[in-house]
């Protein structure tokens, strides 16, 4: 027993499929009551990592540790340990019976009483919003029906550990909602810690307590969402979790905190100021989300200290959203309300300005030889 | 379970159905049940020397004395007898009609005018006739290897009737046997005379002394049945009201003459 | 006939003691079977293929051989000697299982077979130990299994090897409808051979119209 | 005893006609049953359920009454008497396909079964047609598609009571494996008769290696 | 033959599951090389929709017409139809072999040469980003890579008839927007019809030329993405797409085309300007997009109409964006990007101005008995 450790920890975690290394020595601990969500690209591993959490998979090397105990490779103790946690995975699957049998499979399983089960289940289609489907057959189910199945099937179980791989990618943005809402309750009135797969990252950035990000099987940074999507440690970590803008640069001055890269193409003169210790001579990437960038016709005096003329290159609507490209001596993109696009009057050509604090620029070290 | 004497018989006796007849007349005169397996000689004579049954019923007279001499049987009581017959196509193409059974088969192997065909059980009915083979004067291993129109079916006598008559084949028969056939064959009787084809059904109570487990009374109470002058009548009877000749001669313990 | 057939008391009699064997036999044989060929699909282990392999090539044997085996085992002077139940539907229902056993197991396995991976999956996520994982599968998997059931008991109640040599056709005691039919076709009554055969397969058809409404619940 | 049984030339006489007949019928009776049973599964119409209870029914021939009817049926007086075929070869291999053809039906049936509707509808979508989709379930259901080839094959070579009626056990020419042990039975030899069935056994592994090797790819 | 009908168009299509009524007598043509998607709650009957325009399910009642000519109901002519068409079902189901083999099966099924297929085949998988997965037994795939090769087993085929089920549902957002260029490219250039069930409004937005919304079996509204999301004709579609502010009011004047409605809980006096001939006396909904919601701290003179003092009651924060809702006499919600946020300092409590244009409100009929 290892006092106040995690409740869920991997160590040194290595997992293989044939000669294919997926996860690479991984390190991560989960605390009671946590949310965590993990986040990469397809094929990072991430459901890997669920199914060894899930004690589904024995990894190839390293140790599981579940509430400060060893988990056995093998052996009974490994079904009761599962017993205290729920699996919703990526592709639901649900049972060729009716929904109400599916949904209460896992509390027959630990041998709950029949009445109890029967108004368990009842109160969570409810909560789902599948009452009167409780005689239905789950294979006939909608692809977003099937997924609810699952989520009541795992949420009646009031597992300590919640183990989601996307649970809300078959749903309408309405339900999915609906669905992120109940989980969060969840996590806060019964203290259920989860951990999540997501590539929705507004997901990840509202459940999370915590985000990992899961690059090639080695979880490349964890922080909070401001750390991750402010502060990412990589250029591979920055593209993924979409800061748009990573520019090359030198610092050629660092004023008391304050330092001033020299960006552009060929270097000649357009400087960024960015709140950042970072010496002088250092080679840097600067990186900006884009929708800390503003625009304005005019140039907007703000404690923001970087400010630049640009013209529009291209203009995509993402929903509420406008996407602009620009030039200004280096490539920016910025994001702003389709409100402002329409007032700004943006279209290719036109010119603006674009304005940045030097506090929204996160400066990432960068190796000589690239 | 309530006790049975067990009789294993060879399957030429049991398809005349005499022994569904004798069954229920023996269990209501002694009481008990009486559990009859049809088999072939071989495995007949199998099952008593393993002691799986109490006595056995059969006809292959040389067989049945090395049994007894062997010690597993008790004695031999011959009870019952007829004649086997060579049967044929009634166009007889082989021309062995009023032959005796060894010029008959003389007459096959050295024309090989005829199919014949041939239990190749190792049962009674077989070991009769390498019997005439042997009387006739040809080796069987000469004999099984003489041609086509020598089949070896390795068979139970009513299956073998049944190809001899596809086949429009003589076969060598129990009489019995044929009488119960007749109304599916076209075949028809060719040889039916000669001693070397009485036929001796026989029974043989299991020594007690090799399998003291075994019902040795109840097999005792079955051979006086048989050889009582009651059931010997019966035997004697038994076949004339449907084939109107009798399927058997009773012989009451005593060898027939040949 | 045919009505004939039926209605004669023997008939009624033969008939009633197959499907008891039969029945016995095939019920026996499930109860090893399922759950032992739940156990060699999930469990993962050295040989198991060449298990697999065995378990299908006794599909091949001949019921007279295991009616020849039984017999072995269980004559008077063999191992099995003592218990003294050769000749007996006993003896029968031993042979019959040891024939249908691995049809069941077989098929068992290759039912198992056809549920998904994932299905499982998600089973063992939600809690499930290995018997109720089992018994999940052999659910999803109830048309095959129904359909290796009703197999396995058509293999038992047509097989005559067994019955023969270890039952020993004994009237009134041990013989079955397919020891029956053998004699009828030996002693040339070949109609009441075939009235008997189809007799037979009335009785199949109405146990498999039973065994599928329970899959179809 | 065993390496005696297998040099004897008689004895690897009978093993080749054993595995060329049982061969024989069990690939025409999967020529047979694969197509006509991806079709019962994939068409619906009327009676089909109706249809599976009758093929499933089936399992329960008993192979004498097959041996009985093929015989009638071929006998010279029957209808079928001008093709002159009874007692050979060829007429054992319609007897076995009459007999194995009801079980590789049902079991491919099964089998299909076990295919998710999502992988059907999927290649219906990817423009497979009908033929095609029977294909592609097939390879899906390899598994469980082998492990009834195997049964079939296994019925095929075991089954004495057809060997024995249509094919007439004629030495050199008709004898297989079954009807040998059996005469073996009969005559009493019975350590030749289990010898006989061990050999055919080991034939059966063989077989079953090679045919899951298939399956495996 | 109907002259210059649509590719492929539904007429009084019905159908039931039992009792079920799932689809409810729709209408619906769609021209060769357009971009349809068709957008909905979950259970609304969108791949029922899809499933009956593959053909795989027969409508209880109703017609198909492909190319202009009826689809029969059964017969050999169903599969040659199918055969222009290719469906990527809402659950990726990948064969039990290899990827190869399962990109190519839809091109053997056609009986296309082997070394064309090999040459497409690898091309498709380099397009997808699986070059490499090549002998990979598919049912080992990721979910996300699994996806992408029941993608590659589709666009392989060049269909006419694209019909898409949830294509992006398992990736994240850098593979996703890879599939959609993707897609629109197929489109662009092979003129490829698309018909898309997506819950990505976004996606839905950029990639269709037309949008239809399914609500309960009924298409309630077609039309592109300006009317859909702007000017919804009901409020369960205004509901669906993301309009959080729909207004009850009454009209108590029209000005040449400037229609002013009283709104809020008491109607006691706030009145906000509409674009509309709507005519006074008229009950309505007034319905504007939170995204339209500008927020200042001052009272900013605009070519905006409308613009209420507002206090704010609470912040949430969705990824780039800041949701905020406001009390002004009547409740708003307004959407800001997470910069302005800052810049605002907003908090519950906080008042500042909301402002929206008078042609930003989209107004909606409201029956009288409501
Ligand atoms: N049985 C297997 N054999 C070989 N490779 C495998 C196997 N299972 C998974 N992989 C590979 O491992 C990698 C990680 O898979 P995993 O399912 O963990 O990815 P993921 O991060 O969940 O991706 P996605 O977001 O697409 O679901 C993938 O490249 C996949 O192809
Ligand atoms: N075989 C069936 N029997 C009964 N109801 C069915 C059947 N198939 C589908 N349904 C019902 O039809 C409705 C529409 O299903 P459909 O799959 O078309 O929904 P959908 O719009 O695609 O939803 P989702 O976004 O969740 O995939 C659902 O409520 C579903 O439960
Ligand atoms: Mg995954
Ligand atoms: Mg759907």
């Amino acid at each position: 027993m290892r006092p106040s450790s995690p409740l869920i920890e991997v160590a040194r975690l290595s997992h293989s499929y044939g000669d294919k290394e997926i996860l690479k020595g991984l390190d991560l601990g989960i605390a009671r009551g946590e949310v965590f969500a993990l986040i990469g690209p397809t094929g990072a591993g991430k459901t890997t990592l669920l199914r060894i959490m899930d004690l589904l998979e024995i990894p190839s090397s390293g140790e599981i540790y579940f509430d400060g105990q060893r988990v056995p490779r093998s052996g009974k103790q490994r079904l009761a340990i599962r017993r205290r946690m729920s699996f919703i995975h990526q592709k639901p699957q649900v049972f060729n019976a009716s929904v109400y049998d599916n949904v209460a499979c896992g509390l027959n399983w630990r041998g709950e009483a029949r009445n109890k089960i029967v108004a368990k289940v009842d109160c969570i289609l409810e909560t789902v919003g599948l009452e009167g489907y409780k005689n239905r057959n789950a294979r006939t189910l909608s692809g977003g029906e099937a997924q609810r199945v699952a989520l009541a099937r795992s949420l009646v179980l009031q597992p300590e550990v919640l183990l989601l791989d996307e649970p809300t990618a078959n749903l309408d943005p309405v339900s999915a909602t609906k669905i992120e809402e109940l989980l969060s309750t969840a996590a806060r009135q019964r203290n259920t810690t989860m951990i999540m797969a997501t590539h929705d990252m507004s997901q990840g950035q509202q459940l999370a307590d915590r985000i990992g990000v899961l690059l090639d099987g080695r979880l490349v940074q964890t922080g909070n969402a401001g750390d991750i999507f402010r502060s990412p440690q990589s250029t591979e970590v920055a593209h993924f979790v979409g800061v748009e803008n990573i520019i090359g640069g030198i610092v050629i001055a660092n004023d008391e905190g304050v330092a001033t890269i020299s960006v552009g193409d060929d270097h000649h003169g357009i400087g960024i100021q960015a709140v950042s210790g970072c010496p002088a001579g250092q080679q840097v990437y600067a990186c900006i989300r884009p929708e800390d960038v503003t625009l304005t016709p005019m140039l907007y005096q703000s404690s923001a200290r970087n400010s630049f003329q640009a013209r529009v290159t291209r203009v995509t609507y993402l929903g509420p959203l406008s996407r602009v490209e620009m030039d200004c001596g280096f490539r920016l993109i910025g994001l702003v309300t389709r409100i402002s696009a329409e007032e700004l009057n943006l279209q290719a050509g036109h010119e603006l300005y674009a304005t940045f604090k030097a506090t929204a620029v996160h400066l990432m070290e960068r190796k000589s030889r690239q | 379970r309530p006790p049975a004497l067990k009789v294993a018989t060879t399957s030429s006796l049991y398809d005349t159905g005499l022994w569904e007849y004798l069954e229920p007349k023996f269990e209501d005169k002694y009481g008990t049940k009486l559990h009859i397996f049809y088999a072939g000689t071989g495995i007949a004579l199998e099952y008593g020397k393993r002691g799986d049954v109490d006595a056995v019923v059969i006809h292959d007279k040389p067989r049945e004395e090395q049994f007894v001499a062997e010690g597993y049987g008790v004695e031999r009581v011959p009870f019952a007898y007829n004649y086997f017959l060579i049967v044929g196509p009634s166009g007889d193409r082989a021309g062995i009609k009023g032959l005796c059974a060894e010029d008959a088969f003389s007459k096959l192997m050295e024309t090989g005018s005829g199919d014949f065909v041939c239990r190749g059980d190792d049962s009674g009915t077989h070991a009769k006739e390498k019997a005439i083979w042997q009387a006739a004067g040809f080796g069987y291993e000469a004999v099984q290897q003489a041609g086509a129109w020598y089949i070896e079916t390795g068979r139970t006598m009513g299956p073998t009737l049944l190809m001899a008559n596809e086949k429009n084949a003589y076969t060598l028969t129990d009489n019995g046997t044929f009488l119960a056939y007749r109304s599916d064959l076209d075949l028809v009787p060719i040889v039916e005379t000669g001693a070397v084809l009485l036929n001796v059904y026989s029974v043989i109570a299991i020594n007690p002394e090799r399998h003291p487990e075994t019902n040795v009374e109840m097999a005792n109470d079955l051979v006086y049945f048989l050889i009582s002058p009651e059931i010997q009548g019966l035997i004697g009877n038994y076949g004339v009201a449907e084939y109107g000749v009798p399927l058997f001669m009773p012989c009451a313990g005593q060898e027939p003459e040949e | 006939m045919e009505l004939i057939v039926s209605f004669d008391p023997e008939v009624m009699e033969i008939t009633a003691r197959t499907l008891r064997i039969a029945g016995t036999s095939c019920l026996l044989a499930s109860l090893i079977s399922l759950p032992l060929g739940s156990l060699v699909h999930f469990r993962r282990f050295r040989g198991k293929r060449v298990l697999v392999n065995i378990i299908q090539t006794l599909f091949s044997v001949p019921t007279v051989v295991i009616g020849l085996l039984v017999f072995v085992l269980l004559s008077r002077t063999g191992p099995l000697g003592d218990l003294d139940i050769l000749f007996t539907p006993a003896a029968m229902v031993i042979g019959q299982m040891i024939l249908i056993t691995p049809i069941l197991l077989g098929l068992t396995i290759s039912a198992l077979s056809g549920v998904g991976k994932e299905v499982v999956e998600t089973a063992t996520s939600l809690g499930a130990s290995g018997f109720q994982l089992a018994l999940l599968s052999l659910k999803e998997a109830r048309y095959a299994v129904v359909a290796a059931l009703i197999l396995g008991f058509g293999r038992a109640i047509s097989e005559l090897g067994i019955a023969m040599m270890v039952g020993g056709n004994i009237r009134g005691f041990t013989r079955v409808m397919t020891t029956a039919i053998s004699l009828a076709t030996t002693k040339g009554e070949l109609e009441l051979a075939l009235a008997l055969g189809m007799l037979l397969l009335l009785l199949a058809l109405v146990i498999n119209i039973a065994l599928n409404r329970l899959q179809q619940r």
